[in-house]
């Protein structure tokens, strides 16, 4: 029982990571009002520049950060569009998500010899050593540091975003970009800003797949975490601390799922698999209701116009 | 290139594969497939090409689109294909169709449907899984439940059952489906819970799925069993795969096709594949590199062996479904 | 207005300068890739367009997306982002083949009762999110994103279990050939049929080799019925003004809560019946095992947007959108172009008609070029104040 | 007018365009230091336009500013901050679920090292800004919870923390109370003392002649003159603007007062938060009669009339309807009941902003059948009825029919509402508000309808912050105060003092 209980925390920890970078990712942007939807494709690149990274610099450090520019760099045409040219948010993201697995694919082939993925390669340290609580039943809570760098990053983005005068300009921008823009905010630029770092963090999402939880790039290594991660966003009600919990709620269903899983249940495993939505959808009916996105999230900022 | 302005004075033998759903990377049977393909195109004669099916309404349009590229063989890819190659390939009787995993239903003089008897190389893993287990627990992990996947799984637990008998051993089985081919996480967990609960040797059937199982073990320092092909080779640094069921799709692409343009297969047939063919086998124990032992005891690496021979003569039936297995275990 | 300033204002030279700008990246990314352009772009046309039965697959592909993308477009222009088209398009699937497994009338009843099937199940899924965000708050994109998934599962549960399931195969029993929509099913194999198509040899092709259905007309009266509702009914009206606004609908005595319900209801049974139509109109006629999300969604998402979300527009969008998927076949199997490029130029002309700017901006330059700068209306200096005209 | 130092601001030649439109016509404007500068214009003359260029966020495509005599570049906001420009914008510019004192911090903010906030001494200078200049507003609250008034406030603090030598005040008044405006005017003085200069837009007459030294007039987008205050009058100001006189008292006959329509009978209602705004409230409303009612804003006169409207719901009491009680029913009961309403939030409550003009203005009678029968809506008869009160109501452009409502200048989006309510030919038109931000044409015009309306039989209930606008159109004229109807006078009975004392809660004489 005891043991379960920790298997249960363990794979929470570890399927929320991924999730948790995407979704501050998402919040990060949408508060600056750029809605992101592209948050899975940006995941997708992070996931291979973290792999390739990795291999080539024999560092996993290294995979790490050319994820974050990496989904930076992808994150840009979003940004150009949507805050230059005053885009479709949606389109563009929805448009990033068709071009980033194409591409990711497209630079995993050119890299290694045509392959659609990646040779095993050094992975990110576990917070208690490699070896360290092998064979007890605290194995699975030897936590990979992602999970860690996770849940720093969302302190660090609550504080940022509510005690210091960047974070201040960012919600202003996503609440009501003429204000910031008349008391000299530079409205664009903060948009920027958001939108690349939203790109970095979810590079650091897909990295903390393909070189945490995984060790190696695969196609399919992202498939509807970026989406998980945007609804955990408005489950979050667009609070760092919010999404984090949301991505542990989801992570700890699907943690449910594996622990009851397996034989030990008569339920069919498809109807299992059906649990964490229903779940999730059963507590946002209960304890979270009504979420109220930034207000000028989704609305591209055209100076003088009203 | 197309390129048209040359005239080929040899006939260029065209073949095209059209992936099912999984795509062309699924690190499965569509991969495989594909890598024969390009096998055969490294050998010179032939020209290869794929299509990639995104839903299942594609089968049917892109196996059409590879008729009418006139090529000499065209494969279908995967169980879900079967209706509509044997749908196309009746519609188009001067063309030559293959299909993996499926079979040629309606006796059609165009169509070879090329099946693994994939129970059996599972088989032979489980009996070394059960072999090299010391905790006496040993786990499988699928991706979808399917009859395709329940021969592994069934011939995976018969090979278990098979050492428990034969060697007075009293290994137990646990298997868990992730309901996915592709979450990777998922696999994980599975592992990580089938490790905490003392399994110390796993198996999978699950493609993406599988590959986060062999993550898990080798983080744990549990012994792993690559699928399909022999995983160990792909992921190098993985030293915990201790072997692998192979189910060799790209063999069989590839000796299908050549037996096609040579008349040794009859082009309205059924293949199956097995030990006998030589197309599913577990792989050489080789010592890998910066490695001094083979991962397999060479004893029990000869048990495996031995235990193929006596598939291939009939001594030893694996079952591919429950109720099989059920029988199976019953005459052991 | 000048003739040329007027339709660079057009939403339709928004979206040919969105192709066309796509097609120029995409080139650009054939050609590093090692592709010659040219070659490619004309096998995508050759594959798309360049036989009868291309032409006829590309109808057919286009016709869930087409659906799915009015789905979207409609719930959009009520306030209303519906992600959940997927979920919605795949519990069409699963209602429409459990009715056309389980019963078997005749066909004037049987195809009618089937697309009914499909058409409720989509709307039921809709409607429980509208009453999720109605009744609860949720907002609409997570319940969607779960229902997705939750979808998915119970269409791979519905295909594996044992009172459906079709033994030695991925997918559940065939639905029974009474709810079939393929345009003469019988005829086209018949005799007859075969010594009069013989005579017409591009409709022998497309009816013979291709699963021609009903669907197309379908979806484009559904397309132009949803244009309509929405733009010349009172019910449209309505919808459009609680997407809008809310409080000021809530003001005017629209019942909001009702009408949020309705409107993804709707959106969903079109989703539904794009699921129904693909059940009955093309082979295998039910519904199998999903490895992956199909996709008809979220094509539908990029077919409404390429359409700015007009239902009338997703009608040459879906086109659009189909024949790049099923021309972008030929591609990779001509010229083995590896499918993530296809993808690449798909995503570029997606991208693309995100930007509105740049047709305007260049019909602002037409405008500015036509028109005269005129001199002050005023003199400025020392003017005196013009004496106010008193009324009588 | 030559450039020179005695001068705050000069702008010359000011040429702004928007499309094909001429917004500012080559307009100049010279305002001397330390004094308070008036603009006047009609709705959508160009004012706001102007005072954009000047604070950088419009670009002028000629012309050019000088600062104290020199010549400025003002390409952005910041540039106009640094010049010592503070604006105060026509349309809120507050983040509305930010407190107080972060808007006002917001872009110039109070920060210990690296950036992080420090908001108690941020609080602390708020509050110090606060009591300097005698303003009520909490520091802490945030700006969604605050009245329309204290928001108004927050965006002059805004300003005055930026240290503003030049500061522009567009409309600031048209939301406040008579006692806010007194203080405000006040306000203005003690800035001009310490050396500030500013610019106020308003369409308040009265204002102009108690505030400004000058007056700047702009007709159309081209500059018509300035004139001297002390040498004016509220008349000839006003057929300046207009260029045609303008009456600026109300005619009218004397009330026909019939049956009742609205009986409300002990109504108390409560607010989000619980709290009892309107408390055991007693009013009757005839046909044929125009109640107003004066009161400070927050007194519960929203609450009262999203009750009558069936917005929220009455805790007690009843309110009745031509003898049908219609409390705790929904808006769509109490419209069929024959209540009309203009509300005081036009964009939030009033309009569907991007809905085309026509579509607005059948908004709540479309699903009956006179624009179309069954399910259908027929846009063509749509059309025709909207280009009929475009005609009668001096709905500009006037060819808006089928523009979005967007579009429209806020005067022009107050116009269609009222035209569509009076069109709707209520038993009860309640009209909240009903002349904010329209100029004094404008105000005079939706005046004399609403008498017609009276004429014709409707009961109409004004409630309005305006005290002017209360006792010259009402006939009877009642003061609501923390809730209740604290007394009611027959017009004519009573003067603005009596009434302020009373509105602030003190006792009549
Ligand atoms: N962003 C814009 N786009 C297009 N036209 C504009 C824009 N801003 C202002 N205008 C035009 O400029 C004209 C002047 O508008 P402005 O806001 O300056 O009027 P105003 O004098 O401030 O009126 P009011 O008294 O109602 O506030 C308007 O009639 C409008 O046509
Ligand atoms: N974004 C825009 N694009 C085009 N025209 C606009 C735009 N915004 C405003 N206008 C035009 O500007 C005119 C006046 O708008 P504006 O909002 O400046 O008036 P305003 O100053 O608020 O007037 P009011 O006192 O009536 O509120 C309207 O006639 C409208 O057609
Ligand atoms: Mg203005
Ligand atoms: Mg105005």
């Amino acid at each position: 029982m005891i043991n379960n209980l920790i298997l249960l925390v363990g794979i929470t920890l570890m399927y929320s990571t991924p999730l948790v970078f995407g979704a501050l990712g998402g919040v990060v942007s949408e508060r600056s009002g750029v809605v992101n939807i592209g948050i899975e494709g940006m995941m997708v690149v992070g996931a291979l520049a973290g792999a390739a990274g990795s291999y080539y610099s024999g560092n996993p450090w290294v995979g790490f950060l050319a994820a974050g520019i990496c989904g930076a760099l992808i994150a840009l045409p979003h940004a150009i569009a949507s805050i230059s040219f005053a885009a479709d948010q949606t389109i563009s993201g929805v448009a990033i998500n068709m071009l980033a697995p194409g591409i990711a694919l497209f630079a995993c082939r050119a890299l290694f010899d045509g392959a659609a993925m990646t040779p095993v390669v050094p992975k990110l340290p576990k917070i208690f050593g490699e070896n360290a609580l092998v064979g007890t039943p605290f194995a699975s809570l030897n936590v990979n540091v992602s999970t860690v760098i996770a849940l720093a990053l969302t302190v660090l983005i609550w504080f940022v975003l509510y005690k210091t005068k960047w974070g201040l300009r960012v919600r202003a921008v996503g609440e009501h970009p003429a204000a910031a823009d008349t008391l000299g905010v530079n409205v664009y630029g903060v948009r920027y800003v958001c939108v690349l770092v939203s790109g970095m963090l979810a590079g650091f999402g897909g990295a903390s797949m393909s070189i945490a939880i995984m060790s190696q790039f695969t196609q399919t290594a992202i498939s509807g975490h970026g989406f998980i991660a945007m609804a955990a966003v408005i489950f979050g009600k667009w609070t760092p601390v919010g999404a984090y919990l949301a991505c542990l709620v989801f992570g700890f269903t699907q943690a449910l799922v594996v622990v009851l899983g397996g034989g030990n249940f008569a339920i069919p495993s498809s109807i299992l698999s059906m649990l964490p939505y229903i779940i999730t959808i059963i507590v946002l009916v209960l304890f979270v209701g009504r979420s109220v996105a930034p207000k000028a999230n989704g609305t591209p900022y055209i100076k003088g116009s009203r | 290139g197309g390129s048209g302005g040359e005239t080929a004075v040899d006939e260029e033998l065209k073949a095209t594969m059209v992936t099912d759903t999984g795509g062309i990377h699924d690190q499965s049977f569509n991969q495989l497939a594909w890598a024969g393909l390009e096998q055969l195109e490294a050998e010179g004669d032939w020209k290869v090409g794929y299509l990639e099916s995104h839903q299942e309404s594609d089968y049917v349009t892109n196996l059409d689109k590879a008729v009418d590229d006139g090529c000499r063989i065209i494969w279908g890819i995967g169980f879900a294909m079967g209706e509509a190659i044997n749908n196309v390939a009746e519609q188009n009787p001067d063309c030559q169709f293959a299909i993996i995993d499926s079979t040629n239903d309606r006796d059609l003089p165009n169509l070879i449907g090329v099946v693994f008897r994939a129970q059996e190389p599972s088989f032979v893993v489980g009996y070394i899984a059960a072999n090299m287990s010391s905790s006496g627990k040993v786990g499988f992990v699928g991706g979808m439940k399917s009859e395709l996947i329940d021969q592994f799984e069934y011939g995976y637990y018969a090979g278990i059952e098979y050492a428990n008998k034969k060697k007075g051993l009293k290994v137990t089985y646990q298997g868990q489906y992730a309901e996915s081919f592709t979450d990777s996480a998922k696999g994980k967990s599975i592992a990580q819970k089938m490790i905490q609960d003392g399994c110390d040797v796993l198996f999978h059937a699950a493609g993406g799925t599988g590959v986060g199982m062999l993550d898990a073990c080798k983080e744990a320092g549990v012994k792993s069993i690559g699928v399909d092909q022999d995983q160990s080779l792909v992921r190098t640094d993985d030293k915990s795969i201790i072997t692998s069921a192979l189910k060799r799709v790209d063999t069989a692409v590839v000796n299908v096709s050549h037996g096609v343009v040579d008349g040794t297969i009859d082009s309205g047939s059924n293949v199956a594949m097995g030990a006998t063919e030589g197309a599913v086998g577990i792989p050489d124990n080789i010592i890998h590199d910066g490695e001094t032992e083979p991962r397999l005891p060479d004893a029990l690496y000869d048990e495996a062996l031995d235990l193929f021979e006596q598939i291939k003569d009939g001594t030893i039936v694996v079952p591919d479904n429950q109720e099989k297995f059920n029988e199976f275990v019953k005459t052991i | 207005m000048s003739k040329l300033e007027q339709f660079l204002r057009s939403r339709l030279a928004a979206a040919i300068a969105a192709v066309l700008a796509g097609l120029i990246v995409s080139g650009i990314v054939l050609a590093a890739a090692g592709f010659n352009p040219f070659e490619a772009f004309s096998v995508l046309m050759q594959g798309a367009f360049g036989r009868p039965k291309y032409i006829a697959n590309v109808i057919i592909k286009a016709t869930p997306i087409l659906l799915t993308g009015v789905a979207v477009s409609f719930a959009f222009k009520t306030g209303l982002f519906n992600i959940g088209a997927e979920g919605q398009y795949i519990l069409g699937t699963v209602f429409a083949a459990l009715v056309g497994i389980t019963c078997n009338l005749p066909m004037v009843f049987e195809i009618p009762l089937v697309i009914l099937a499909g058409t409720l199940g989509g709307a039921t899924l809709g409607a429980f999110i509208g009453w999720l965000k109605a009744k609860f708050g949720v907002h609409e994109v997570i319940t969607s994103i779960m229902c997705n998934w939750i979808a998915f599962y119970l269409c791979n549960f519905i295909v594996m279990s044992d009172a459906f399931h079709k033994p030695n195969s991925s997918s559940a029993v065939i639905t029974n050939p009474s709810c079939w929509t393929v345009l003469l099913p019988e005829w086209k194999k018949s005799k007859e049929g075969m010594a009069a198509l013989s005579n017409i040899p591009w409709l022998k092709e497309m009816l013979l080799k291709t699963d021609l259905n009903i669907g197309i007309i379908v979806a484009i009266i559904v397309a132009i019925v949803i244009s309509i509702v929405l733009n010349r009914s009172k019910l449209g009206y309505e919808l459009r003004a609680v997407g809008f606004n809310n409080d000021a609908s809530k003001f005017a005595g629209i019942p909001v809560k009702r009408n949020i319900i309705l409107s993804m209801l709707i959106s969903g049974g079109i989703c539904g019946l794009a699921g129904a139509l693909n059940i009955t109109g093309i082979s295998p006629h039910t519904v199998t095992l999903l490895a992956a999300m199909e996709n008809y969604g979220f094509n539908g998402l990029s077919v409404a947007f390429i359409a700015g979300c007009s239902p009338l527009g997703c009608i040459p969008s879906s086109i659009l959108f189909a024949s790049l998927l099923y021309g972008g076949m030929s591609v990779q199997q001509m010229l083995g172009a590896p499918s993530e490029i296809i993808s690449i130029v798909i995503g570029t002309i997606v991208f693309f008609t995100a930007l509105p700017g740049i047709t305007p901006k260049l019909a602002d330059l037409v405008a500015k070029k036509n028109k005269p700068q005129g001199p002050p209306t005023v003199s400025k200096d020392g003017t005196p104040l013009p004496t106010a005209e008193k009324e009588a | 007018m030559e450039v020179s130092p005695e001068y705050a601001v000069q702008m010359h030649g000011i040429l702004k365009t928007f499309g094909t439109f001429t917004a500012l016509d080559y307009v100049d404007l010279d305002v001397k230091k330390q004094t308070v500068h008036a603009i006047l214009g009609e709705n959508g003359a160009g004012k706001t336009t102007l005072m954009n260029v000047l604070y950088g966020l419009y670009q002028a495509e000629g012309g050019d500013i000088y600062l104290n005599g020199k010549k400025a570049t003002i390409a952005t906001p910041t540039d106009a901050i640094k010049h010592g420009i503070g604006m105060v914008h026509q349309h809120f510019m507050l983040v509305e679920n930010f407190t107080v004192t972060e808007n006002i911090i917001l872009g110039d903010e109070v920060c210990g090292t690296a950036g992080i906030l420090d908001m108690n001494k941020a609080r602390k200078d708020v509050l110090d800004l606060v009591s300097e200049y005698g303003f009520e507003v909490d520091p802490d609250a945030k700006i969604q919870d605050i009245t329309v008034g204290m928001q108004q406030r927050v965006e002059i603090l805004k300003a005055l923390y930026r240290g503003a030598e030049i500061l522009i005040l567009d409309e600031p008044t048209a939301v406040l109370t008579p006692q806010e405006i007194d203080k405000l005017i006040e306000i203005m003085h003690n800035l001009i003392e310490r050396g500030k200069t500013i610019i106020i837009i308003t369409h308040k007459l009265r204002e102009i002649m108690q505030s400004a030294d000058e007056c700047s007039i702009i007709r159309r987008g081209v500059y018509m003159g300035t004139v001297n205050v002390k040498e004016t009058s509220e008349t000839e100001l006003a057929s300046l603007m207009v260029g045609r006189s303008v009456n600026l008292t109300v005619d009218k006959t004397p009330a026909k007062p019939g049956d009742v329509v609205l009986s409300i009978k002990d109504l108390s209602v409560k607010d989000e938060r619980e709290i009892e705004q309107v408390r055991g409230l007693n009013l009757e409303v005839r046909a044929g009669e125009i109640v107003g009612i004066a009161g400070i804003d927050g007194n519960g006169q929203q609450e009262l009339v999203d009750a009558i409207t069936n917005l929220v719901p009455s805790e007690r009491g009843t309110i009745t309807i031509k003898g049908t009680e219609i409390q705790n029913t929904s808006p769509k009961t109490a419209r069929l009941a024959g209540v009309s309403t203009i509300p005081s939030d036009r964009q939030r409550w009033g309009l569907v902003l991007p809905f085309t003009v026509s579509e607005n203005m059948v908004l709540e009678r479309h699903e009956t059948d006179e624009f179309g029968k069954g399910w259908q809506l027929d846009y063509s008869k749509m059309d025709e009825f909207t280009n009929d009160l475009i005609e009668r109501y001096d709905i500009r452009p006037k060819d808006c029919a089928n523009n979005r409502m967007s579009g429209l200048s806020g005067g022009n989006q107050q116009k269609t509402i009222i035209a569509r309510m009076i069109a709707a030919n209520p038993d009860l038109l309640i009209a909240f508000q009903p002349t904010r931000g329209l100029d004094v044409g404008a105000i005079d015009f939706m005046h004399r309808e609403l008498i017609a309306a009276r004429d014709r039989g409707t009961a109409i209930l004004l409630i309005s912050f305006e005290l002017d606008e209360v006792m010259d159109v009402s006939d009877t004229i009642a003061v609501i105060y923390h809730g209740e109807i604290v007394k009611t006078f027959k017009q004519g009975t009573v003067d603005e003092n009596q009434l302020g004392l009373l509105m602030a809660g003190g006792e009549a004489k």
